[in-house]
């Protein structure tokens, strides 16, 4: 029996609902209605704080003061700069393809959301638990390079179509050695379900029986969602924002918002593959444990970031390709041979 | 900061006909042909005893009915100057050989002074304006410039010359 | 075989990356650079033309808008040239007090450099250290002569005004923090490897090819030719500090950021010596109001942050100068561009436009 | 060992995000100018001024324009003084210029306006305005 916080109001709820409603079809639909909803509300929120997060983080660090003028402390920074991205006039360039330059923006943000499905928040609080759910979330992910490399395509620019070519390359550099580091896990779990890989680390956090593969992960999963050191996409001191450079107000604040929509999956699926998920001492609700050890990531990735320099392409691709790969393979190797020395003792 | 003795100009001049310079001041010009400019400038950068390996400055000065071309030249061994200077006599129409085949370097400020003062380099690798815009017809360094004025006609920069001359 | 067309990419004149307004042509092959032709004039004044209708005291304020962020150096170049042609003698006083000066804009210049080589690789936090440090030096000239980039500092005859012991003491504690500021600098980013994959062995430039090229300052000392203008024809009172001219081995774009990295520490060292051996007494020569130099002509030439500096003056002995003509280095050296560039990638393009370091207010004068 | 200076670049950050800020809040704190700060409009003392001009002819760039009346003592006073901000390079030579010593910078750095025609004003009004006050 699931004992998260959530997943518990969610039987309340159902339990209320159940006689009003009468048939439980309507029910499931109901809370399955209201899930989405709190998700979208989730990823658009989290992209707000993000935002505002990510420019405190940066100026602190760049011994700043960062935005301090909206709402008490710059709180409602980001709201404004929302509010400012949406009154923006819509500006479309000459010569681009219609179709594919409206479809990048909007495209790009359903992998980000679709994701989020498979993510377990806590004990029995999973949308869709499906038994290929690591597989499915790697599968998802790896579709974003489409949409970068239509609105790199349809622009028109020369900027816009490097920074394009330049995804696909990364995408498939570190698609591959991701994929083995996450074998790993997959293999102490025996499990490719998300909740079954949670429940496989009570005892013990993944990153502890497989560091090599978490630090692989850690930066293949910023390539992935284009995070400096590894943003040469959008590299903006070389090709001014790569695959956005012809956007403008919302559907360049699309892409704003799928990026950090991406920068919080990272954390979560960091948090859930090596992290311990929603597990944590009792005195908190495994949803306040999960909450934490993600926002503790966003920050690691976010002082990463701002720590760096960006890499150059080649140095990335040859990076992903002879030293990651490698490595990950090992670790598979390692693995194995661990778990048959633990079966044999 | 020294100049280059008297002794050796004097050996200089020796060796080239046209080569002329003041004897009283204390650090004169070398006055040159165009005719022999390109030899003297050869050897003063190639000779051992005098290798101005440097063309440290290059200009050119209108002096309203003449040009002249001014060649500061370093030499880096012996930390020696010496100013070589051609004058062009044609005001309308001033030509005079590119250095770019003994200092490399002289690339730019041989197009720079084509742009701004209208001196013709022959055998220059590339001679196009620099800074000015390259449909501009004028020549901004020259004494009796005139500045062109600029209209936008059917969306295109154009410059017209200035129908008075105030 | 097929052949495929080159990419014809215009970085600039709007660019995040370009300094100022250099507008670069690039030819790419896929990301490899074939060719480039650097496009300049968009910042084009005319300061030459203007000098020749302002006399000569006047001239002074419009060499701050050269090299803008050296401006001293640029104003003791002016300077220097026309007491040159004059025949007027600095006082003691005055030459350490430009020595402290240029020096102190050196530093800062540098730290221009390493701030924009740091946001070019991507670095913006670099960027904001070296900016921040640079705001002290500013902070000093702000002491001593109320502006803190077009300075106006130095005059014809010696300085403005006096340097108070208020300034000497400040530039002494900034003097004193240079070599915790160069640690910091080290920890963060000079043993970062990243940086040094992206900057050893790009963009070369040799020896031949700077000397060719007529390159100077820290672009032909990187390259091994100690070619600097404050050792070889000294010029002030340098020649009475004891410093060196540090120069690189190879000339790729590590040897560049390193060079400019030791003439902090060293222009640091000259701010020391001539700190504590600065003597008394007046800080301007007797300059008469107009100044009417004889006829003639002068090449005065100085070691700027990017090179050597002249300016080539020509007096028809009246007050306004006939002729000025300024021998700017960025705009030599950017000649090289094109032999840098060739065969890297687009990213590493972007850093060998920050590690010549070209100014557009020098280059397009 | 490769990744070093990728830890020791980590800790340098790390002690900043904590450390001291080297920025102020701007329009609320503000940084005190220098005493020889030269920036903002032209403080004129009418009376002291003796209407020579100097300054408009010691200006490189012509950003100075004076009017000049000379009153029944065969005194010359300035009626207009019109300084153009948008001309001016703040290069002090006015100020060195003047014989006896009238002007002075008022040190006010946020010369910042709306519209051009801001970037000009009258130093004899506003000096005339502040004795007033």
């Amino acid at each position: 029996m699931h004992n998260g916080i959530l997943y518990l109001v969610t039987q309340d709820i159902r339990e209320a609902l159940l006689p009003i409603a009468g048939s439980e079809i309507i029910v499931n639909l109901t809370i399955m209605a209201l899930g989405i909803a709190l998700m979208f509300g989730l990823v658009t929120g989290s992209a707000l704080i993000f935002t505002l997060l990510e420019r405190k983080v940066c100026a602190f660090i760049q011994v700043r003061i960062g935005p301090n003028r909206v709402g008490p402390g710059g709180t409602l920074q980001s709201l404004a700069d929302m509010l400012k991205l949406m009154s923006k006039e819509d500006i479309v360039p000459q010569g681009i393809d219609m179709w594919l330059w409206v479809l990048s923006p909007a495209l790009i943000f359903v992998p980000s959301a679709l994701i989020y499905a498979m993510f377990p928040f806590d004990d029995g609080v999973i949308f869709a638990d499906v038994n290929i759910g690591l597989f499915l979330i790697l599968a998802i992910t790896s579709q974003s390079v489409l949409p970068f490399l239509m609105g790199g395509y349809a622009s028109n620019s020369k900027y816009a179509m490097i920074g394009g070519m330049r995804t696909v390359a990364q995408m498939l550099a570190y698609e591959v050695p991701m994929v083995f580091a996450l074998m790993g896990v997959v293999m102490l779990t025996g499990s490719l379900k998300m909740s079954a890989i949670v429940e496989a680390q009570t005892d013990v956090w993944f990153v502890v029986l497989q560091p090599l593969a978490f630090l692989i992960f850690m930066v293949a999963a910023l390539v992935e969602s284009n995070r400096p050191p590894f943003n040469i996409v959008e590299g903006e001191s070389e090709i001014i924002a790569g695959p956005f450079t012809e956007y403008t107000g919302m559907r360049w604040a699309l892409f704003f918002l799928a990026e950090f929509a991406n920068l919080l999956s990272i954390s979560i699926m960091t948090t859930t593959l090596f992290l311990g998920g929603w597990h944590g001492p009792e005195f908190l609700p495994g949803m306040v444990w999960f909450a934490i050890k993600v926002m503790i990531m966003v920050l690691v990735y976010q002082w990463i970031g701002w720590t760096f320099p960006r890499l150059r392409i080649d140095h990335m691709l040859t990076f992903g390709w002879k030293v990651l790969l490698p490595i990950a393979l090992v670790n598979v190797l390692l693995t194995g041979i661990g778990i048959y020395v633990f079966n044999w003792l | 900061m020294n100049y280059l003795s008297k002794e050796q100009l004097q050996k200089i001049k020796s060796q080239f006909a046209t080569v002329e310079y003041d004897d009283s001041q204390a650090e004169p010009a070398l006055y040159v042909a165009r005719s022999e400019f390109l030899d003297l400038l050869k050897s003063l950068k190639e000779k051992v005893s005098l290798s101005f390996d440097r063309l440290a400055n290059y200009t050119a000065v209108d002096y309203k009915d003449y040009f002249e071309i001014v060649y500061n030249l370093f030499s880096r061994r012996y930390n020696r100057w010496v100013t070589v200077k051609v004058k062009l006599e044609d005001h309308d129409n001033p030509e005079i050989e590119s250095v770019t085949g003994i200092w490399e370097g002289a690339n730019f400020e041989e197009r720079e002074t084509y742009d701004l003062m209208g001196i013709r380099f022959l055998n220059h690798p590339n001679l196009t304006r620099i800074l000015m815009p390259d449909d501009y017809d004028a020549f901004p360094l020259r004494k009796d410039f005139v500045p062109l004025e600029p209209k936008i006609e059917g969306g295109e920069l154009v410059w017209h010359k200035p129908s008075t001359i105030s | 075989m097929a052949q495929t067309e080159h990419y014809i990419l215009n970085m600039g004149p709007q660019h995040p990356s370009t300094h100022g307004v250099l507008r670069v042509k690039v030819e790419l092959d896929g990301e490899r650079i074939v060719h480039c032709t650097p496009v300049m004039g968009y910042l084009h004044r005319g300061i030459e033309k203007l000098m020749e209708s302002r006399t000569y005291t006047q001239c002074v304020p419009f060499t701050d808008r050269l090299d803008y962020v050296s401006s001293m150096n640029n104003n003791w170049a002016f300077c220097g040239a026309v007491e040159k042609l004059a025949g007027i003698e600095v006082p003691e006083r005055a030459e350490y007090i430009r020595v402290i000066c240029a020096e102190l804009n050196r530093i800062a210049s540098h730290q221009v450099f390493i701030g924009s080589l740091l946001i070019d690789l991507g670095a913006a936090t670099g960027m904001i250290y070296a900016f921040r440090d640079r705001e002290k030096v500013l902070d000093l000239f702000n002491i001593i002569c109320g502006a803190r980039m077009t300075c106006h500092y130095i005059r014809i005859g010696g300085v403005i005004k006096d340097a108070q012991d208020e300034f000497l003491k400040e530039t002494q504690k900034f003097v004193d923090y240079v070599p915790q500021m160069l640690q910091e600098y080290d920890n963060l980013f000079t043993g970062n490897e990243i940086f040094m994959e992206r900057l050893k062995g790009t963009s070369i430039i040799t020896k031949e090819d700077a000397l060719r090229f007529n390159m100077s300052g820290p672009n032909i000392r990187a390259s091994g030719h100690e070619y600097d203008i404050r050792k070889i024809d000294s010029y002030g009172v340098y020649d009475r500090f004891d410093f060196q001219v540090p120069t690189g081995t190879k000339g790729d774009n590590w040897d560049r950021y390193r060079i400019r990295f030791e003439e902090i520490r060293e222009s640091a060292r000259i701010i020391q010596q001539a700190l504590d051996s600065i003597p008394a007494g007046p800080y301007m020569a007797k300059v008469p109001k107009v100044l009417k130099p004889a006829k003639g002509d002068v090449y005065h030439r100085v070691e700027n942050t990017r090179g050597e500096l002249g300016f080539y003056i020509v007096s028809d002995g009246t007050t306004k100068p006939y002729r000025v003509h300024i021998h700017r280095p960025s705009f030599i050296n950017l000649q090289a561009l094109d032999t840098m560039c060739k065969g890297l990638l687009l990213a590493d393009a972007v850093a060998a436009y920050a590690t010549v370091d070209p100014l557009m207010g020098e280059v397009d004068c | 060992m490769w990744g070093k200076g990728l830890i020791e670049g980590m800790r340098v950050t790390w002690k900043h995000f904590w450390g001291k800020k080297e920025t102020v809040y701007y329009p609320e704190e503000k940084l005190p100018m220098t005493e020889r700060f030269r920036g903002g409009h032209l403080v004129l003392d009418e009376k002291k001024c003796i209407g020579c001009k100097l300054c408009a002819m010691g200006c490189p760039n012509a950003a100075i324009e004076v009017t000049v009346e000379v009153d029944e003592n065969k005194k010359r006073h300035p009626v207009k003084y019109v300084h153009d901000l948008g001309r001016c390079l703040y290069c002090d030579l006015c100020i060195e210029a003047c014989p006896s010593k009238c002007i002075s910078w008022d040190k006010n750095y946020e010369a910042a306006s709306y519209f051009k025609e801001d970037m000009k004003y009258d130093a004899v009004a506003e000096c005339r305005g502040r004795e007033k006050q």
